[in-house]
């Protein structure tokens, strides 16, 4: 029965078949030991538990008042006693603390081969980029049996990734790195939880975090980069909308200059003429455009310095298209970058 | 000695001046504690209704009571009000304050203006409090992390009243520390040594020793806090160049050392309740004293097992691990002692002991799942869940505020010269007691499966998540209501008492520490004579008189004074 | 009754007794404010030193650190009366400063420890102000 | 009040003593202990503040080497003489007090208040250069002067350095440096981009070992802060961390002048001597802790 109580409910089985009472689902090389390590604290605080409710009980009924019942003499203080629960705690929590530490160190002990995925957190959403540049957002993918560490940092303020199957944790701190890595074990989806408090959207700033197999994994990314293919060439405006979350930390959609001039700005200068840092001047069009992102150097726009990345290789001939419909008809996004009725 | 076991035939503390202004300024150690009782209680108050939206929130997942920032208010005004305006206080200033000149036999604390002062600081903090709800509200959680809290853009308006309040309510807990070490050092009466104090003023010292110490730390960070904001200077702020992960070194520099300054004086008062009501000698007195010592000294040392994630360094984490963990020792010292108090006792199962081994079940787990969080590997997958949450409240609410409200129960003669029912002050008890564990186990559950705090719904998940998270917090709510009805029942009874209560004899529970030895209400002055000093855990003096309705001096034993000693 | 309070409770025992608390006559006051302001000018002097010649540069920091304690505990021995108060209120003193210090280390090694891990250069938001500093005052080119 | 001195009928209370005191012996020295208790809050509460110090300075010394460069030390060398002065006649004010010397206490609080002036009014002097130059801490470090022609650091031939200024610097440079001629600039460093995601890239050219040399050499930086091909990232935390310190320990020092103040009014009026001296002892105490707080600031600002 207590076992029962301890490991699976049988109450809660149905509704959740591969979690136990204590912890979610083991999905990553991890969990395994965490959660041992976490019976193991579990069990010690049973045990401990127990005993101390036990005397207190047996205490509190043995020894209760009764009418001209004097509390007897017994001695005020005994320096081995006293010893003994002092001691015996101390060697308990030495081993607890050099398990915990252990475990942890695994947690922090990145292989070198791992794959590497980019963390952007942002209020209130994750954009996970590829080493391949594919990119999303609601969902991370990755590969069972390839251990994957994410770099992470946040556009902000503090948020935390949290993924309870693979047990690991770890804030996302604006204006510096870290990193966190996991091996994931079982195939299936998986909640990812913010849980650094960030405002408003702090409860449902979630994604899900999918497990396939190698190969379907690789199917996968193949997917997400393809996925624009699927939308229709007189509608690649949108795909567009979802590319431009590479380039939101220089562009803005509002008019207000960044690191790099806004899109908004480029998108009103369509067909104009735009000057350049070395003095010349060249027509805004899809030539233009096409070129300042496969080739930001070469032209420089007025005002700015040559701090643009070459997505050359990154982005596909249908990928770079929809970004210049994207700016081309940002006449149909508003300021947040938010679709306008009619174009929907 | 005639004040020792007789009623009072004169005046006493409550009506030997009148009207409210005798009151307001009043100098008086026992006023004092009184109106800090009441405070504190009415903000409990709040805080507990604000506690219960947050549970019925969280009864559906999808959560449709309230809206997203409105919740995140409700939250950070429940941490808030819970910490700076009610448990800080509770102990030492309240019952403290009441109780602890008494104790040790002074006529009042050192200095009885400051002690005045602290309280009126008190009272402006909490306005000041209330100010920043009507500037825009307070959204930051109760740990103001940056730059959530300096970016303008993020918090809402009234961070900076909030910052200037918590700063207020913490030079009132400064004074009240220093006040308290003083009286202790210079006040001792002939004959109270240091290991004739009752252990709840070794329990009050250690604790001032922390709000000395660390408190000015939170003055200086929410200053930081509040210029960072004002003015956006950037050391913390990352988009000027800060380091928000130094913030919160600054903040669990207090914040850590203040969970002792909320426990300790819990464990003070659970080993006068353990030991009075077991009529029995504390066993192990040096033992508890100087682990009370122990606790604020280690406390200062462990701050960083708050930020075991938040990018602090893998080095640092495995230090401030290790040393987490000594602080649990003299923890688990003070448990072991107070049960070996009671074995072979006579004990009594009046309110107050009820309240007293309410308190080592619930302080057990709290405790005890500290070590879950203290450790490395399991702390990464239960920071910032359910499961801190219900360690927190197990040792904030369950341990510390339940100590809290059986002190008051204990000292509640005392304080208002009436004896409250009995029977009804075991229900209560007992009502708070299922309540209690009913809202909060669950969320340990809840928390190792997953459930992130601060979370205003929880529906956005895969569904067997929110499934099991609905099923949990269900249990939690109900719980919750329960335990309301608890405190509510508790409330009643005691008003009642004010009002229609039997007059309480000078010593209703047996209790040798001074406080016993004078009257119910005492007086203005607290003692007639100055009280003579004996062991204050020694009750084979004493004897239940039936005609007194409380304990006297045995007539066969002869009282130090008498003998010689003293 | 009072005997034994006030016998354990006064200070040191060469208090000569004006009253209470110990009287410190004023040319110790004097040649301490001297010894202080001697030790103002010997740290602006050894500010000027070129430690870095020889690759020491913390000697200046150290250097002047250990001036100013050797100040500050001046201060307190004699202008603070420490010298001759109880030795609680010393002890009181010092562990204050012993807190700070163990706040000062820990907080130091982890910030230094981590210190790899921050983004270098200009935050966003600093380029953005001297974007705008420089447009708005024309200074550029 | 009268009424507790009736209850406990201790006819030959003295006029100072609190009723719940046994003698002035004991009251004296528990307002002592409570002085110092605070004195410990004061340390701490400054103890935030250095370490904020500690850990920029020990991260990044190029900060301070830089930023001191812009205080005065001469101001920063009298105020603290100031002080010490003010810290004296306060100690003195003491021992005249417990010596029964009206007139000399006297003196010499009206000596220490004086010093305090002096020193708030040296402190309003250099606040004011700041603010003139625009030398601010946090976002305001970043705007020009307010009044660009009575700076005496802004040199209106040169740019601010920004980003892009930076940059032509480097590329002129490097052009300078094929032709053959010597680079302008010492040796800038940039930035580094992280090879994560394209990271904020700033002016980083700062080599900490010439400012230093330049340091050591006694040589100001002429330019403004601003303007400065050399200033450190982050050159403003230098600005925020003595602007906090500096307007703390002055807070203080207000603070401190009324205390001051009062202890004169009441001295004037005869209420000190040997048997009642405990505002002024503890008053003094405040003061001297203030006084020592200076003395830590002043080198670790001005100095190095
Ligand atoms: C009264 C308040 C109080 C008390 C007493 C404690 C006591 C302890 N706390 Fe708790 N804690 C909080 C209040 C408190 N805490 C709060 C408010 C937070 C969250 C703040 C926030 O984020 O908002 C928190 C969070 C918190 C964390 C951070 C969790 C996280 O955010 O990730 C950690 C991690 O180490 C921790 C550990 C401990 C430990 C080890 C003890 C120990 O002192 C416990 C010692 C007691 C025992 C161990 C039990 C008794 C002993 C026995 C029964 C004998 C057997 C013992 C052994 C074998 C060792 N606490
Ligand atoms: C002492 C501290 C304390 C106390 C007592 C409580 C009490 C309670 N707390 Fe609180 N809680 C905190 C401190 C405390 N809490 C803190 C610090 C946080 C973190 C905030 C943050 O994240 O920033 C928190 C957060 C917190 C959360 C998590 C919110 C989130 O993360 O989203 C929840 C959720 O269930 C909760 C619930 C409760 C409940 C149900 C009670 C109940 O126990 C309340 C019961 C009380 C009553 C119902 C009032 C009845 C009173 C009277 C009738 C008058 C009393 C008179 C007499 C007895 C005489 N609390
Ligand atoms: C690291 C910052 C950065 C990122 C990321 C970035 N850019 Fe740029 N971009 C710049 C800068 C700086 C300029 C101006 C200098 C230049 O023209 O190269 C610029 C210029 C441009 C221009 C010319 C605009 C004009 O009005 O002259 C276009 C078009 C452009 N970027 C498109 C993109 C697209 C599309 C992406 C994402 C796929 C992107 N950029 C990502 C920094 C960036
Ligand atoms: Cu992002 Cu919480
Ligand atoms: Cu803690």
């Amino acid at each position: 029965m207590l076992m029962n109580l301890f490991c699976s409910s049988p109450l809660l089985a149905a509704a959740a078949p591969r979690r136990g009472f204590w912890m979610p689902e083991q999905a990553s090389t991890v969990s395994g030991e965490i959660d041992s390590i976490f019976m193991l604290i579990t069990w010690i605080s049973v045990f401990f538990f127990v005993l101390i409710v036990v005397l207190m009980g047996y205490f509190m009924v043995k020894y209760r008042r009764v009418e001209g019942h004097k509390s007897a003499a017994s001695p005020s203080h005994n320096t081995p006693l006293e010893l003994t629960w002092t001691i015996i705690p101390v060697i308990i929590v030495i081993v607890i603390f050099y398990m915990g530490m252990t475990g942890y160190i695994n947690l922090r002990s990145v292989p070198v081969d791992a794959y590497e995925i980019d963390v952007t957190a942002q209020k209130w959403g994750w954009t996970f980029q590829h080493p391949s540049g594919a990119i999303e957002t609601e969902t991370l993918t990755i590969p069972k049996g390839r251990p994957v560490r994410l770099m992470m940092t946040s556009q902000d303020v503090l948020h935390s990734l949290f993924i309870p199957a693979f047990r690991v944790k770890q804030d996302v701190v604006p204006g510096r790195y870290t990193y966190l890595w996991f091996e994931a074990s079982a195939t299936g989806r998986y909640d990812l939880f913010c849980t650094e408090y960030c405002g408003t959207g702090h409860a449902t700033m979630g994604a899900v975090v999918e497990v396939y197999e190698e190969d379907e994994f690789e199917e996968k990314l193949e997917e997400l980069l393809r996925w624009i293919e699927d939308i229709p060439e007189e509608r690649l405006f949108v795909a567009g909308k979802r590319l431009y979350n590479r380039c939101v930390q220089c562009h803005s959609l509002d008019g207000a200059p960044g690191i790099g001039p806004s899109f908004r700005e480029t998108h009103e200068l369509w067909g104009q003429e735009r000057r350049l840092a070395d003095g010349r001047t060249v027509t805004v069009d899809e030539n233009y455009v096409k070129e300042s992102i496969i080739y930001p150097a070469q032209d420089i726009t007025e005002g700015y310095g040559n701090l643009m990345p070459s997505f050359r290789g990154q982005l596909r001939e249908r990928e770079l298209r929809a970004l210049v419909q994207f700016i081309r008809h940002l006449d149909r996004f508003d300021d947040e970058g938010n679709l306008l009725e009619e174009w929907q | 000695m005639s004040t020792l076991s007789t009623h009072p035939s004169g005046t006493n503390y409550l009506n030997h001046t009148r009207g409210i202004m005798s009151w307001i300024f009043t100098l008086d150690h026992k006023r004092i504690g009184m109106m800090y009782l009441c405070s504190v209680l009415l903000s409990f108050f709040v805080g507990g209704m604000l506690a219960v939206l947050i549970r019925l929130q969280l009864w559906s997942p999808e959560a449709s009571l309230f809206t997203q920032d409105q919740y995140n208010q409700i939250f950070t005004l429940h941490g808030a009000i819970m910490v700076f305006l009610v448990i800080i206080p509770s102990i030492p200033a309240a019952l403290g304050n009441f109780v602890l000149p008494i104790m040790l036999g002074a006529k009042d604390v050192a200095f009885p203006r400051l002690n005045l002062f602290s309280y009126h600081l008190w009272v402006v903090g909490a306005l000041v409090f209330l100010l920043a709800l009507v500037t825009g509200g307070l959204d930051t959680g109760w740990t103001f992390y940056t730059p959530y809290s300096t970016d303008t853009d993020s918090a809402m308006g009234g961070v900076i009243p909030a910052l200037t309040a918590a700063f207020i309510l913490g030079f009132s807990s400064i004074f009240t520390g220093m006040n308290f070490i003083v009286t202790i050092h210079r006040l001792r009466p002939p004959g109270m040594t240091w290991f004739r104090m009752p252990l709840f003023l070794w329990a009050i010292y250690a604790t001032a020793i922390i709000q000395v110490l660390a408190t000015p730390v939170l003055g200086i960070t929410l200053m930081l806090l509040a210029v960072e904001r004002a003015f956006g200077i950037g050391i913390f702020d990352p988009s000027l160049g800060g380091d928000p992960v130094l913030y919160q070194h600054f903040f669990w520099f207090y914040s850590h050392p203040a969970v002792y300054i909320m426990i300790l004086p819990a464990m003070g008062i659970i080993s006068e309740l353990i030991s009075i009501h077991s009529h029995k000698h504390i066993f192990g007195y040096k033992f508890i004293a100087f682990s009370s010592i122990a606790i604020a000294i280690f406390g200062f040392l462990v701050w960083g097992h708050h930020m075991f994630t938040s990018g602090q360094s893998s080095l640092m984490n495995v230090i401030f691990s290790f040393i987490t963990f000594s602080v649990s020792i003299p923890s688990a010292i003070k448990v072991f002692n107070w049960l070996a108090t009671m074995y072979k006792g006579s004990i009594s199962l009046n309110t107050p002991m009820l309240y007293a081994l309410s308190f080592i079940f619930i302080f057990s787990i709290g405790g005890l799942t500290g070590l879950h969080l203290g450790t490395l590997a399991t702390d990464i997958h239960l920071h910032d869940t359910y499961f801190v949450v219900a360690h927190f409240h197990y040792v904030m609410m369950g341990s510390a505020l339940l100590a809290m409200i059986g002190g008051m129960h204990h000292w509640w003669p005392k304080m208002t010269g009436k004896m409250y029912s009995e029977f009804w002050g075991r229900i209560g008890c007992g009502l708070v007691f299922l309540g209690f564990n009913l809202t909060f186990f669950p969320q340990f559950m809840l928390g190792s499966q997953g459930m992130p705090r601060r979370y205003a719904q929880y529906d956005d998940y895969l569904p067997e998540t929110v499934q099991l998270f609905e099923f949990y917090h269900q249990l939690s709510t109900i719980g919750s209501l329960v335990m309301a009805a608890g405190f509510f029942l508790t409330a009643g009874y005691l008003l009642h008492s004010i009002f229609f209560g039997v007059r309480a004899p000078a010593n209703p529970w047996g209790g040798r520490s001074l406080e016993w030895q004078c009257a119910s209400p005492p007086p203005h002055d607290n003692f007639a004579e100055t009280p003579t000093v004996g062991d204050c855990y020694d009750f084979s003096v004493l004897e239940w008189d039936e005609k007194e309705q409380g304990y006297t001096w045995r007539e066969d034993v002869p009282r130090p004074g008498e003998e010689g000693t003293g | 009754m009072n005997n034994d309070r006030s016998k354990t409770s006064s200070p040191e025992s060469h208090d000569d007794h004006h009253g209470v608390g110990h009287v410190v006559p004023i040319r110790y006051l004097v040649l301490n404010g001297i010894a202080l302001l001697i030790l103002t000018v010997i740290t602006v002097a050894a500010a000027q030193i070129d430690f870095t010649q020889w690759d020491i540069y913390e000697l200046n920091v150290i250097g002047a650190i250990a001036i100013a304690t050797v100040k500050a505990v001046l201060v307190c021995l004699f202008f603070m009366h420490l010298f001759w108060d109880r030795r609680f209120n010393s002890f009181v003193l010092v562990s204050s400063i012993a807190f700070v210090g163990l706040f000062m280390a820990l907080a130091m090694l982890d910030t230094s420890e981590y210190a790899d891990d921050k983004i270098r250069g200009d935050s966003e938001n600093i380029q953005r102000l001297l974007e705008e500093a420089r447009s708005a005052s024309g200074s550029a080119e | 009040m009268s009424h507790s001195h009736e209850q406990h009928g201790h006819g030959d209370h003295p006029e100072h003593l609190g009723h719940h005191w046994d003698n002035l012996q004991q009251q004296f020295e528990a307002g002592k202990l409570g002085m110092w208790l605070f004195l410990a809050t004061e340390v701490l509460l400054f103890g935030g503040l250095f370490v904020a110090y500690a850990v920029w300075r020990g991260n990044n010394p190029e900060l301070y080497a830089y930023g001191s460069e812009y205080l005065d030390v001469t101001m920063g060398a009298v105020n603290t003489v100031i002080l010490i002065l003010s810290s004296l006649t306060m100690a003195m004010a003491v021992t005249y007090a417990q010596l029964n010397r009206q007139k000399a206490l006297l003196v010499c609080l009206i000596l220490t208040f004086l010093g305090a002036c002096g020193f708030m009014l040296i402190k309003f002097f250099e606040y004011s250069d700041k603010i003139q130059e625009g030398i601010l801490p946090g976002a305001a470090f970043y705007d020009p002067p307010p009044n660009l022609e009575a700076s005496n650091y802004w040199n209106p031939d040169l740019p601010i350095i920004d980003r892009h200024t930076l940059l032509a610097l480097r590329i002129e440079a490097a052009e300078r440096e094929r032709e053959g001629r010597p680079a302008q600039i010492d040796r800038p460093r940039f930035g580094e981009v992280s090879s994560v995601a394209p990271a904020a890239v700033g002016p980083a050219g700062f080599d900490p070992d010439a400012v230093r040399a330049r340091h050591v050499r006694g040589e100001k930086s002429k330019v403004h802060p601003l303007q400065d091909p050399n200033r450190p990232v982050n050159a403003h935390m230098f600005f925020n961390i003595y602007f906090m310190m500096t307007g703390l320990h002055g807070i203080h020092v207000l603070v401190g002048m009324i205390v001051i103040g009062w202890l004169i009014y009441r001295a004037a009026l005869g209420h000190f001597g040997s048997d009642y001296f405990t505002p002024v002892d503890l008053g003094g105490l405040y003061w001297h802790i203030v006084d020592l707080i200076w003395i830590f600031l002043f080198p670790l600002f001005y100095l190095i």
